[in-house]
C-alpha cells in the first residue's frame, strides 16, 4: 500500500510537471533513500507551509496572533524587512495554507487530514491547543513525515519521551517551567502557604496546574485540592464553595477564556480566596471581559515574559512590534514571537536540505525533519533555540506574572528564567 | 400599479440580505471568488436573495400583477433599496460616530464593503437597486421562459456555481484524473474561460441528454447497453463511482466519505430504534461511545491507557481490531439491554429526554477524573491500532473508508431484511400503537428490548471504526450534537426509509464537511437547511413508501374521533 | 363447557368502583350479549379480561388454565382476540399487513429467521400471507381488494371490519368485539349480524360483543348479560333480560345521556 | 394445535413482575449507595452546616431560573405536544441582548441611580426580545407543520436552534461577555439570621413572584382557561369557539417572556452573557420541565428546584464521601440517574398526568 501510495503522488507529480511544462530530471536519490520520499516544488510552484492553529471560535484570539507571526515571518524572510512581500528559497514562493483547529482534539484532526491531502504541504506550523496535537494532530503528521512545529503548545505530555511524536517539535516553553514560576511566585512573592488548583482536563491546564502543584509542594506550599472541571457549564460554584472548604489561600486555574472568566466572576463572589491566578490561557483582554473588569483586577495571569525576550529585544520593540501594529493591530496574546521563531527554523532547515534541481527543488523529508532536531543555538526572537531529541527547543523560558489593574493589564509584577532540567 | 405583494416580498428581501451583512456572511463570502475577477461569492449570494424574493412576489401576486413583469422589478428594486438605505443610515451612525459595533459586531468596514460591492454607501444604492431591478427582471423573465432556454440557464448557473464554490474538492480530483486544470481555475476561483467553456459543456451535455430522453435513454444507445442491462449497469457504474472516489480526490475525499460512511451506520442503527420500532431516542451517542472505547481500549497501545500501570500492562495493544470488534457487539448490546430496561415503561418525550440522560451520563463518565485511570479523561486514548486489513496500510484512509462502506453494506442489508419481516411488522405495530400491538400478542418488552439492541449493534459498528480513523477516542466526539445529528439524518431522510439515511448522511455530515471554507457558517447554514427541508418536505426527502402514502392519503372517510390521534402517543 | 369463567371479579379506579363482584361465563360455541348504560363497566370488564388491566380481586379461567395476572401478548397466545370500541389499526401499515399481525403468536421467526431468511422463514412468511388474506377474504370483496392500501385510508366500516379480519387472524377460540356496529349503518348492520354467525359457525369461534344497538343484539346473542354501575343486574335469554325491571330502570334512568360514545374507555385515555 | 402445547409455551415470567422487581431491586441498591456516600461525606466533617447552607441557596437559585425557563417548555408541550428544543435559544436572545441595554445604563450612570427601575427595565426589555423570537420561531419553524408527524417540528426546532445561535454569535459576535454589575447587589443580606448573597435572594423572590403570577393567569383568567381548554383537547375547544390559532401565540408569546425574564435572573447570577448561554439552561430546564411532569405548571417549578438543589448539593453529598475526585464533572451523572429513578417509579414525573392503569 505504501508503494502504490507513493506511485500514485510520483504519477500525480509527474502529471503537474508535464501540465505545467517544468522539465525538472529523474528523482534525486536522496529522494529515493529517504523513507517519506521528497516534496517537490516544480518551477514557479510556492513552496507550501501549512499552519494549523485556532483561528475561530472563543479562543481565536490564541491562533489569530500566531498566524499573525507567522506571516510576519514569511515576510521578513530573505529580505530581512517587514514590507509585505513575501520570502523565497532558491526562487520559490513561501506560501502558508492556513487551516483551523479549533482548539480540541477533533478539530485538530479535521484540519490535520485536510492539511496532509495536500501532499506539497513540506512542514506545520501549529497547533494552538494541546489538545489538538497531543496524540492526534502530532500522530496524522508524523504518519506522513510531515514535521509539525507548535508555537503555543507547552503541555508536558508533548515532548515526554513516552509520548513525544518523532516528528513534534516546538517553539513554546514546557510548562514544568511556567507551572515552576507560578509556584515560586505565589510561595515567594505573595507568600502563601497553601493552593488549590481547577484544571478543565485539558493536556494545557492540567499540565500546568500538574507541575503547578509540585513545585509549590516542594516550596514547602499545601495543596489543599486539585480538582477538574467540565467545560460549557453554566455554574461552577458549588464547586468553588467545596474547594474553599480545605481553606487555600491561592487558587489556581490555568485555563481558557469561557471557564476562567466564570469562575473568576463566582470566586470573587465566594470570597474565601485570597488570591487568584490563571495563566497564558487566559492572558488575552477577552478573559478580562469574560470576567467583568471589577472581577478581573487583582488577579494574576503568567505567561511569557516577552518583556525579557532573551533574543534581540531591540528588534522586537521597534522592528517586528511596529509591522505587526500596523497590519494586525493589538496583539492579542504572546506567542506570535513563537510562531515567528517556528517559521524561521522551519525555513532554515529547508533551506539547508533543499536539493535543487534546474528550477525544481526536492526537499526530503525526513533529512528536513533531522535538520529541524539539529536546531542548534538559533538566535531566535524569543531566545537562543537549541532543539532536543523530545522536540523541546526552548532550553530555558522567562516568565512574567502580570495582574490587572482597572480592567487592564499591568506591566510585569514578578519574572523569572528557568532552565528546562531543574 | 399598486403591487403591495412585490413591496413587501422586497422588504423581506431587503431584510434578508443585511441580516447576512450583520452577521457577517457577506464579507466572509465576499472573499471567495466564484469567477475571478468577475464574481464575488457576496454577489452572488445577494443576487440570489433578490431573485428569490421577486419569484416569491409572484407566488403572491393575483391577476395580472402574476405575469407582468412589473412585479419582478418592483420587489427587486425595494429589496435593493431597503438594503441599500439602511446601508447608508448605518453609514451615517458611523460617521456620526455611533459606535455600531459595540453591539453589531461585523458592521466594519469591511461589511460597507462586502454589501456595497467595494464602492461607498451611495453609490452602493444605486447599485443595489439596479441589480435588485434588474434580478426582480431575471425572475419575471425566467418564469416566461419556454423549458428549453429554462434549462439552459439553470444548466450554467449550476455548473458554475457547483465548480466554482467546489473548487478545493475539484482540484485534486481533476488532478487525480489526470486533468490540468491551470485553465479551469486560478487561486480557487473559475477562470472566465473556464467557466465559458464548462458552462458550454454542459449545455451540450444536457440538451443531447435531454434529446435523447434521458440519462438512461441515451446510455442504451452505447453498443452492448440494452434497455434490460440498463440498470445493473448504472449500479455497477455507481459502485465503481464510490469505489473510485478517494482515489481521485485524495485523502480529504475519502475521510470525507468515510465519515458519510459512519453516520450511515449509526442512521441505520437509529432507524431501527425510532424510525421502525417508534422509539425517541435523544442519546444514541451512546453507542457511539461504547463502540468507540470498548475498540479503543482493546486496540490502542496500553501504555496510552493511564490505567496500563495499575493493571501492569505491556505497552502494546491487547487484541488487533478483528478480534475487539465482536467483543464490542457484544458490549454494545448489553448496554443497549441495560439502557432499554428501566425506560420500557416510558413514552414519546419521557423516553426523549432519559435516554439523552444516558448518553449525557456516558459522555461524562469517560471524561471524568474518576475513570481516568480506565479511559483516560478528555484527552481520551491514543494510539489506537490501525485496522489490520489484509497486509494493506489503513493508516490510509482510503483503505478505512473501504471498509466502513462494507460494514454499511452489510447493516444495509441487515436493515433490509429487518424491515420486511415479521420482526419489522411487530416493530411497526409496536409504533402506530403499543396497546394493541400487545393485544395482537406482540411481546412489547421484548420487541423494545430487540430494537434497542440492534440500534446498539449497529451504532456500534459506527463507533467501533471511529478510533481507528482518528487515531484516538476521546469525549469531545460524543456529545449531545451527535445524538442530534443522527436523528436529524433519519428524519431528514425519512423516518424508517434507508436510502433516506443515505441521502440524509450526504447532506447533512458530507455537504457541511465539503463546506468547510465557510468556517464559522456551517452550522449556521446547516440549521437553516434542516428547518427549510422540514417544512417543505415533512415526510423526509426519500420517505418511506408507506409514510408517504400516509401523509398524502386522503383524510378517511368519516371521523374516527379523537381518540384515534391520542391512541397514538408515541413518536408519530 | 365453559370456555372463559369469571368469579367475583372486581377493579376500582381511585375512588370510582368500576367493575364489582362479576361472575361472567362463555361457553364454548356461544354468543354472549353485553349490554348496559353508559358507563356501566362493560369494556372495562373487556379490558379485564383480555389483560389491560389487572383486577383488584377475582379469579379469572380461560380454555382450563387460571389467566390472572397474564400480559395480553400472553391471552393472545392462549386464544382470545378483541376489536376496540374507537376503531384502533395500525394506521401506516398497509391493510394485508394489519391483519399479518394478528398471526404473530402462531409463527415464530425471530432475528436469526428474518436476517438469513431460508427456507423455513420464507415458507412461514407466505403461510402469513395466506392466513392474513383468509381473514380479510372473509368479508368478501371490502377487504381482499384493497390490501395493499394504507389502514388509515379505509371507509369507516371497513376500518371495523379490519379490525374483525385482524383478531381472526390471530386464530382465536374467544373473539371478544367491542361495539362493532357502532356507525353502521342498517344495511350494513345487517351484513354484522350474518357475518357474527358466520363467525361462530365456520370458524367455531365462541363470541363476547358489547353492544347498544338492541336489535344486533337480539338478533346474534345467544345470551345476554347486563351491566350497571359494574355490577351485573341480569342475565338469561334477550327478552328475559329485556324484561328486566332492574335493566329497564337503569336505561331509563340514564335515557337522557344514552349516546353513540361510551364513557368507559380507559384503554385509550 | 392443542391447548397444553399452547399453555407451556407461557413461560413462569409471563406471570411475574420480573421487570417491576429488578427495578425495584435497582432502585434500592442506589439508594442505598446514596445513603452509604452521604454518611461517609458527612463523617468527614469537612463540611460545616454554613456550608450546606450556601449550597442550599445555591440551588435553590439556580433551580429558579430553570423553573422558570421550564415553564416556557411546559406551556408549549402542554398545548402543542411538541418539545420547543430552541427555547433555550429565545432565553439566550433577551440575555444577550439586554447586555447591550445595560451597558447602556451603567455607562449613562441611570444604574447607579436607579438599580431597581433599571432591573425592571432590563427584565422589561429582555422579555419583549425574547418574546419577538419566540412569536418569530412559532411563525417561521413550527405553525408550517401542524399536524405533521411529532419528530418533524423536533428537528425544526433542533435546526432553529443552532441558527438562532449562530445567528446571534454573528450579530454580537463569540466572544462571552459579563454583565456591568449591579449597584446595591453586592454583598450578602441577612435573611432569618441566615447572610445570602443578595442577587440569589433577588432571583428567588422574582421567581416565585413571576411563577404566582402566571399561576393566578392560568387559573383565573379566560385567556387563561382557554390556554388550558385548548391543552385538553384542540378540536373541542375550538368546537367551544376558541380562536386555537391565537391561543397558540399567546402562549408562545408568555412561554418566550418568561424565558427573557429567566434571562436575566440567569444574568444576577452568573453575569455572563454569550451565544451559546442558552442550550446548557434549556437542557437542564427540559429536564427539569420532564422531573416535574410535563404540561403541568406547578410541576416545572417544581421540577426545577429540585434540579436545582441536585445540581448544588448532590454531587458533594452523594459522591465526595466515596472518595470520588472532581465530584463536580458529575453533576449531570448525578441529576439524570435521579431523573431516571424518579421516572421508574412515577412514570409521568412529580406531577404529569398519571399513566393508565396497565398489567
Amino acid at each position: 500500500m505504501k508503494l502504490s501510495r507513493l506511485l500514485v503522488i510520483v504519477a500525480v507529480l509527474s502529471l503537474v510537471a508535464v501540465a505545467c511544462g517544468g522539465g525538472g530530471g529523474g528523482t534525486p536519490e536522496e529522494c529515493e533513500a529517504d523513507e517519506f520520499g521528497c516534496v517537490t516544488v516544480a518551477a514557479g510552484e510556492p513552496i507550501k507551509i501549512g499552519t494549523l492553529l485556532v483561528i475561530t471560535g472563543e479562543n481565536q484570539t490564541l491562533g489569530l496572533d500566531s498566524q499573525a507571526g507567522a506571516e510576519l515571518a514569511v515576510d521578513y524572510w530573505g529580505d530581512n524587512a517587514f514590507d509585505g512581500t513575501v520570502g523565497q528559497i532558491a526562487g520559490h514562493d513561501i506560501e502558508l495554507v492556513n487551516e483551523d483547529e479549533g482548539c480540541s482534539a477533533e478539530g485538530g484532526t479535521a484540519g490535520a487530514q485536510r492539511l496532509v491531502t495536500d501532499t506539497q504541504i513540506v512542514a506545520v506550523i501549529g497547533t494552538s491547543c494541546s489538545s489538538a496535537a497531543l496524540g492526534v494532530a502530532d500522530k496524522i503528521f508524523g504518519d506522513q513525515g510531515i514535521p509539525l512545529v507548535s508555537p503555543s503548545n507547552t503541555s508536558p505530555a508533548l515532548t515526554n519521551p513516552g509520548t513525544h511524536n518523532p516528528f513534534y517539535l516546538r517553539t513554546a516553553h514546557n510548562d514544568t517551567i511556567q507551572g515552576a514560576v507560578v509556584a515560586e511566585f505565589a510561595s515567594q512573592e505573595l507568600g502563601a502557604a497553601s493552593a488549590a488548583t481547577i484544571h478543565d482536563g485539558s493536556p494545557y491546564a492540567e499540565g500546568l496546574a500538574n507541575a503547578f502543584a509540585a513545585a509549590f509542594e516542594e516550596a514547602g506550599g499545601t495543596i489543599t485540592d486539585q480538582v477538574s472541571i467540565q467545560t460549557g457549564e453554566s455554574d461552577y460554584s458549588s464547586i468553588l464553595t467545596d474547594l474553599a472548604t480545605g481553606g487555600p489561600e491561592l487558587l489556581y486555574y490555568p485555563i481558557f477564556v469561557a471557564e476562567g472568566g466564570l469562575i473568576t466572576q463566582q470566586a470573587v463572589e465566594n470570597g474565601s480566596f485570597t488570591y487568584l491566578a490563571g495563566s497564558d490561557g487566559m492572558f488575552t483582554p477577552d478573559w478580562i471581559a469574560a470576567a467583568g473588569a471589577e472581577n478581573a483586577d487583582g488577579v494574576y495571569i503568567s505567561g511569557p515574559d516577552l518583556s525579557q525576550l532573551a533574543g534581540d529585544a531591540d528588534f522586537y520593540e521597534n522592528e517586528f512590534l511596529p509591522a505587526y501594529n500596523e497590519t494586525y493591530g493589538e496583539p492579542t496574546s504572546v506567542f506570535h514571537a513563537h510562531s515567528f521563531d517556528a517559521v524561521n527554523i522551519v525555513l532554515t532547515a529547508i533551506e539547508a536540505v533543499a536539493i535543487e534541481d534546474g528550477d525544481t527543488l526536492h526537499i526530503p523529508r525526513t533529512a528536513l525533519k533531522d535538520a529541524l532536531f539539529a536546531t542548534e543555538n538559533f538566535p531566535g526572537l524569543t531566545g537562543t533555540l537549541s532543539c532536543n531529541e523530545n522536540g523541546d527547543c526552548q532550553q530555558s523560558a522567562t516568565i512574567g506574572v502580570v495582574t490587572v489593574e482597572n480592567g487592564d493589564f499591568s506591566d510585569y509584577v514578578y519574572s523569572a528564567t528557568k532552565g528546562l532540567e531543574g | 400599479m399598486r403591487q403591495p405583494q412585490a413591496v413587501r416580498a422586497g422588504l423581506i428581501g431587503g431584510a434578508v440580505v443585511l441580516y447576512l451583512g450583520a452577521v457577517g456572511m457577506l464579507e466572509r463570502f465576499s472573499e471567495r471568488s466564484i469567477i475571478v475577477g468577475l464574481i464575488r461569492f457576496n454577489l452572488v449570494v445577494m443576487m440570489a436573495a433578490f431573485f428569490v424574493f421577486a419569484l416569491f412576489a409572484y407566488r403572491r401576486a393575483t391577476g395580472e400583477a402574476n405575469t407582468s413583469l412589473g412585479t419582478g422589478i418592483t420587489a427587486g428594486t425595494v429589496a435593493g433599496v431597503t438594503t441599500g438605505v439602511v446601508v447608508i443610515i448605518l453609514s451615517l451612525l458611523v460617521d456620526a460616530g455611533v459606535d455600531v459595533r459595540s453591539m453589531f459586531l461585523r458592521i466594519s468596514p469591511a461589511f460597507f464593503e462586502a454589501i456595497t460591492l467595494g464602492t461607498n454607501p451611495y453609490l452602493g444604492l444605486v447599485i443595489l437597486a439596479v441589480i435588485g431591478a434588474v434580478m426582480g427582471a431575471a425572475a419575471g423573465g425566467f418564469r416566461r421562459l419556454q423549458p428549453t432556454p429554462r434549462t439552459i440557464v439553470i444548466t450554467v448557473v449550476g455548473t458554475v456555481l457547483l465548480l466554482g464554490l467546489g473548487a478545493r474538492l475539484f482540484i485534486p480530483m481533476l488532478q487525480g484524473l489526470g486533468i490540468p486544470t491551470a485553465w479551469l481555475y486560478r487561486s480557487d476561483a473559475l477562470t472566465i474561460l473556464g467557466a465559458v467553456i464548462v458552462s458550454v459543456l454542459a449545455v451540450v451535455i444536457r440538451l443531447y441528454l435531454q434529446r435523447k430522453g434521458g440519462f438512461r435513454k441515451a446510455l442504451t444507445e452505447v453498443p452492448g447497453v440494452t434497455p434490460s442491462n440498463v440498470r445493473p449497469i448504472l449500479f455497477a457504474l455507481g459502485a465503481i463511482a464510490v469505489l473510485a472516489a478517494p482515489w481521485i480526490g485524495k485523502q480529504f475525499v475519502a475521510d470525507v466519505l468515510g465519515t458519510v460512511g459512519l453516520y450511515i451506520l449509526l442512521g441505520l442503527g437509529l432507524n431501527i430504534v425510532v424510525g421502525y420500532a417508534g422509539l425517541l431516542d435523544l442519546g444514541y451517542v451512546a453507542f457511539f461511545a461504547v463502540g468507540a472505547y470498548t475498540v479503543a481500549l482493546l486496540t490502542a497501545r496500553s501504555s496510552s491507557m493511564v490505567g496500563a500501570t495499575i493493571f501492569d500492562l505491556a505497552p502494546e495493544p491487547l487484541t488487533n481490531f478483528w478480534v475487539a470488534l465482536p467483543i464490542t457487539l457484544v458490549v454494545a448490546v448489553v448496554i443497549g439491554i441495560l439502557i432499554g430496561a428501566p425506560v420500557l415503561r416510558l413514552r414519546g418525550d419521557y423516553l426523549a429526554i432519559v435516554t439523552l440522560g444516558f448518553g449525557e451520563i456516558i459522555r461524562v463518565l469517560i471524561l471524568s477524573d474518576w475513570l481516568k485511570p480506565i479511559f483516560g479523561g478528555p484527552q481520551g486514548i491514543t494510539e489506537v491500532a490501525d485496522v489490520p486489513a489484509f497486509g494493506a496500510d489503513t493508516n490510509d484512509p482510503r483503505v478505512l473508508y473501504y471498509l466502513i462502506i462494507a460494514f454499511a453494506l452489510i447493516s444495509l442489508f441487515i436493515a433490509g431484511r429487518l424491515k420486511n419481516s415479521r420482526v419489522g411488522r411487530a416493530w411497526a405495530a409496536m409504533r402506530e400503537d403499543e396497546d394493541i400491538a400487545e393485544g395482537m400478542g406482540v411481546s412489547v418488552i421484548k420487541y423494545k428490548l430487540l430494537a434497542f439492541a440492534m440500534g446498539a449493534a449497529v451504532g456500534c459498528l459506527g463507533g467501533a471504526f471511529f478510533p481507528a480513523k482518528l487515531g484516538v477516542a476521546n469525549p469531545g466526539s460524543f456529545t449531545l450534537l451527535v445524538s442530534i445529528n443522527v436523528l436529524a439524518v433519519v428524519v431528514l431522510g425519512g423516518m424508517g426509509s434507508i436510502p433516506g439515511v443515505i441521502v440524509g448522511s450526504a447532506i447533512l455530515v458530507g455537504l457541511p464537511e465539503l463546506l468547510r471554507e465557510f468556517g464559522e457558517y456551517r452550522l449556521h447554514i446547516y440549521g437553516a437547511i434542516l428547518v427549510m427541508i422540514m417544512i417543505l418536505k415533512p415526510e423526509g426527502l426519500i420517505p418511506d413508501r408507506r409514510r408517504a402514502l400516509e401523509l398524502h392519503a386522503e383524510e378517511p372517510h368519516e371521523s374516527v374521533g379523537p381518540l384515534t390521534a391520542a391512541a397514538t402517543p408515541g413518536v408519530q | 363447557m365453559s370456555l372463559l369463567e369469571l368469579k367475583g371479579v372486581s377493579i376500582r379506579f381511585g375512588g370510582v368502583q368500576a367493575v364489582k363482584d362479576v361472575d361472567f361465563h362463555a361457553d364454548l360455541g356461544e354468543i354472549v350479549g353485553v349490554i348496559g348504560p353508559n358507563g356501566a363497566g362493560k369494556t372495562t370488564l373487556f379490558n379485564i379480561v383480555t389483560g389491560f388491566y389487572t383486577p383488584d380481586e377475582g379469579s379469572m379461567v380461560f380454555d382450563g388454565a387460571n389467566i390472572s395476572g397474564l400480559k395480553p401478548n400472553a391471552l393472545t397466545r392462549l386464544g382470545m382476540a378483541r376489536t376496540f370500541q374507537s376503531v384502533r389499526l395500525f394506521n401506516a401499515m398497509t391493510v394485508l399487513e394489519n391483519a399479518m399481525v394478528g398471526q404473530h403468536t402462531r409463527t415464530k421467526t425471530g432475528l436469526t429467521g428474518a436476517l438469513i431468511k431460508g427456507k423455513a422463514t420464507l415458507e412461514e412468511e407466505a403461510m402469513i400471507t395466506a392466513k392474513a388474506q383468509e381473514a380479510l377474504g372473509f368479508f368478501g370483496q371490502r377487504l381482499l381488494p384493497r390490501q395493499n392500501q394504507l389502514a388509515s385510508s379505509m371507509a369507516y366500516a371497513d376500518r371495523r371490519r379490519l379490525e374483525i379480519a385482524r383478531a381472526m387472524a390471530t386464530e382465536p377460540k374467544l373473539l371478544l368485539l367491542d361495539e362493532p356496529a357502532a356507525g353502521m349503518n342498517p344495511a350494513e348492520k345487517e351484513q354484522l349480524i350474518e357475518q357474527v354467525g358466520r363467525l361462530r359457525d365456520e370458524k367455531g369461534y365462541s363470541i363476547v360483543l358489547i353492544e347498544h344497538d338492541m336489535p344486533v343484539i337480539k338478533s346474534v346473542s345467544d345470551r345476554v348479560v347486563a351491566l350497571d354501575h359494574g355490577i351485573k343486574i341480569a342475565e338469561g335469554t334477550y327478552d328475559q333480560v329485556a324484561s328486566n325491571q332492574q335493566v329497564i330502570e337503569a336505561y331509563l334512568g340514564k335515557a337522557g345521556d344514552d349516546a353513540r360514545g361510551d364513557m368507559d374507555d380507559e384503554v385509550s385515555t | 394445535m392443542t391447548t397444553s402445547a399452547r399453555r407451556s409455551s407461557l413461560g413462569i415470567f409471563s406471570r411475574l413482575p420480573v421487570r417491576r422487581i429488578v427495578l425495584i431491586v435497582l432502585g434500592v441498591i442506589i439508594t442505598v449507595a446514596a445513603i452509604a456516600g452521604a454518611r461517609a461525606t458527612l463523617a468527614t466533617g469537612q463540611y460545616s452546616g454554613r456550608v450546606w447552607q450556601d449550597l442550599f441557596v445555591q440551588g435553590l437559585a439556580r433551580g429558579s431560573v430553570y423553573a422558570l425557563i421550564a415553564l416556557g417548555y411546559t406551556l408549549v408541550y402542554g398545548i402543542l405536544l411538541i418539545i420547543n428544543f430552541a427555547h433555550g435559544e429565545v432565553f439566550m436572545a433577551g440575555a444577550f441582548t439586554t447586555l447591550f441595554l445595560a451597558g447602556y445604563l451603567s455607562s449613562s450612570g441611570f444604574m447607579a441611580s436607579q438599580p431597581v427601575l433599571s432591573l425592571l427595565i432590563m427584565l422589561a426589555f429582555s422579555a419583549l426580545v425574547s418574546m419577538g423570537v419566540a412569536l418569530l420561531l412559532e411563525r417561521i419553524a413550527y405553525r408550517p407543520l401542524r399536524g405533521a408527524p411529532r419528530l418533524v417540528p423536533l428537528i425544526t426546532a433542533i435546526g432553529a436552534s443552532l441558527f438562532l445561535q449562530y445567528t446571534f454569535r454573528g450579530f454580537y459576535g463569540e466572544q462571552v461577555r459579563a454583565y456591568p454589575n449591579i449597584p446595591g447587589l453586592t454583598g450578602d443580606w441577612n435573611i432569618f439570621g441566615i447572610s445570602i448573597d443578595r442577587p440569589r435572594v433577588v432571583v428567588i423572590g422574582a421567581a416565585i413572584l413571576i411563577w404566582s403570577s402566571l399561576y393566578v393567569f392560568i387559573e383565573r383568567t379566560k385567556t387563561g382557561r382557554a390556554m388550558r381548554a385548548v391543552g385538553e383537547d384542540r378540536e373541542i375547544a375550538s368546537l367551544m369557539g376558541i380562536d386555537v390559532d391565537r391561543v397558540i401565540v399567546i402562549t408562545f408569546a408568555i412561554g418566550g417572556a418568561l424565558a427573557g425574564m429567566a434571562g436575566i435572573l440567569f444574568i444576577l447570577l452568573f453575569n455572563q452573557a454569550s451565544f451559546d448561554m442558552g442550550f446548557v439552561p434549556g437542557l437542564k430546564a427540559f429536564t427539569a420541565a420532564v422531573l416535574g411532569g410535563i404540561g403541568s405548571i406547578t410541576g416545572a417549578a417544581l421540577g426545577g428546584l429540585v434540579l436545582g438543589l441536585i445540581e448544588a448539593v448532590g454531587p458533594i453529598l452523594f459522591l465526595s464521601g466515596a472518595g470520588i475526585p472532581s465530584v463536580g464533572q458529575l453533576t449531570s451523572v448525578v441529576s439524570f440517574t435521579i431523573l431516571v429513578l424518579v421516572l421508574i417509579f412515577l412514570p409521568g414525573g412529580f406531577l404529569g398526568a398519571p399513566e393508565e392503569k396497565r398489567a
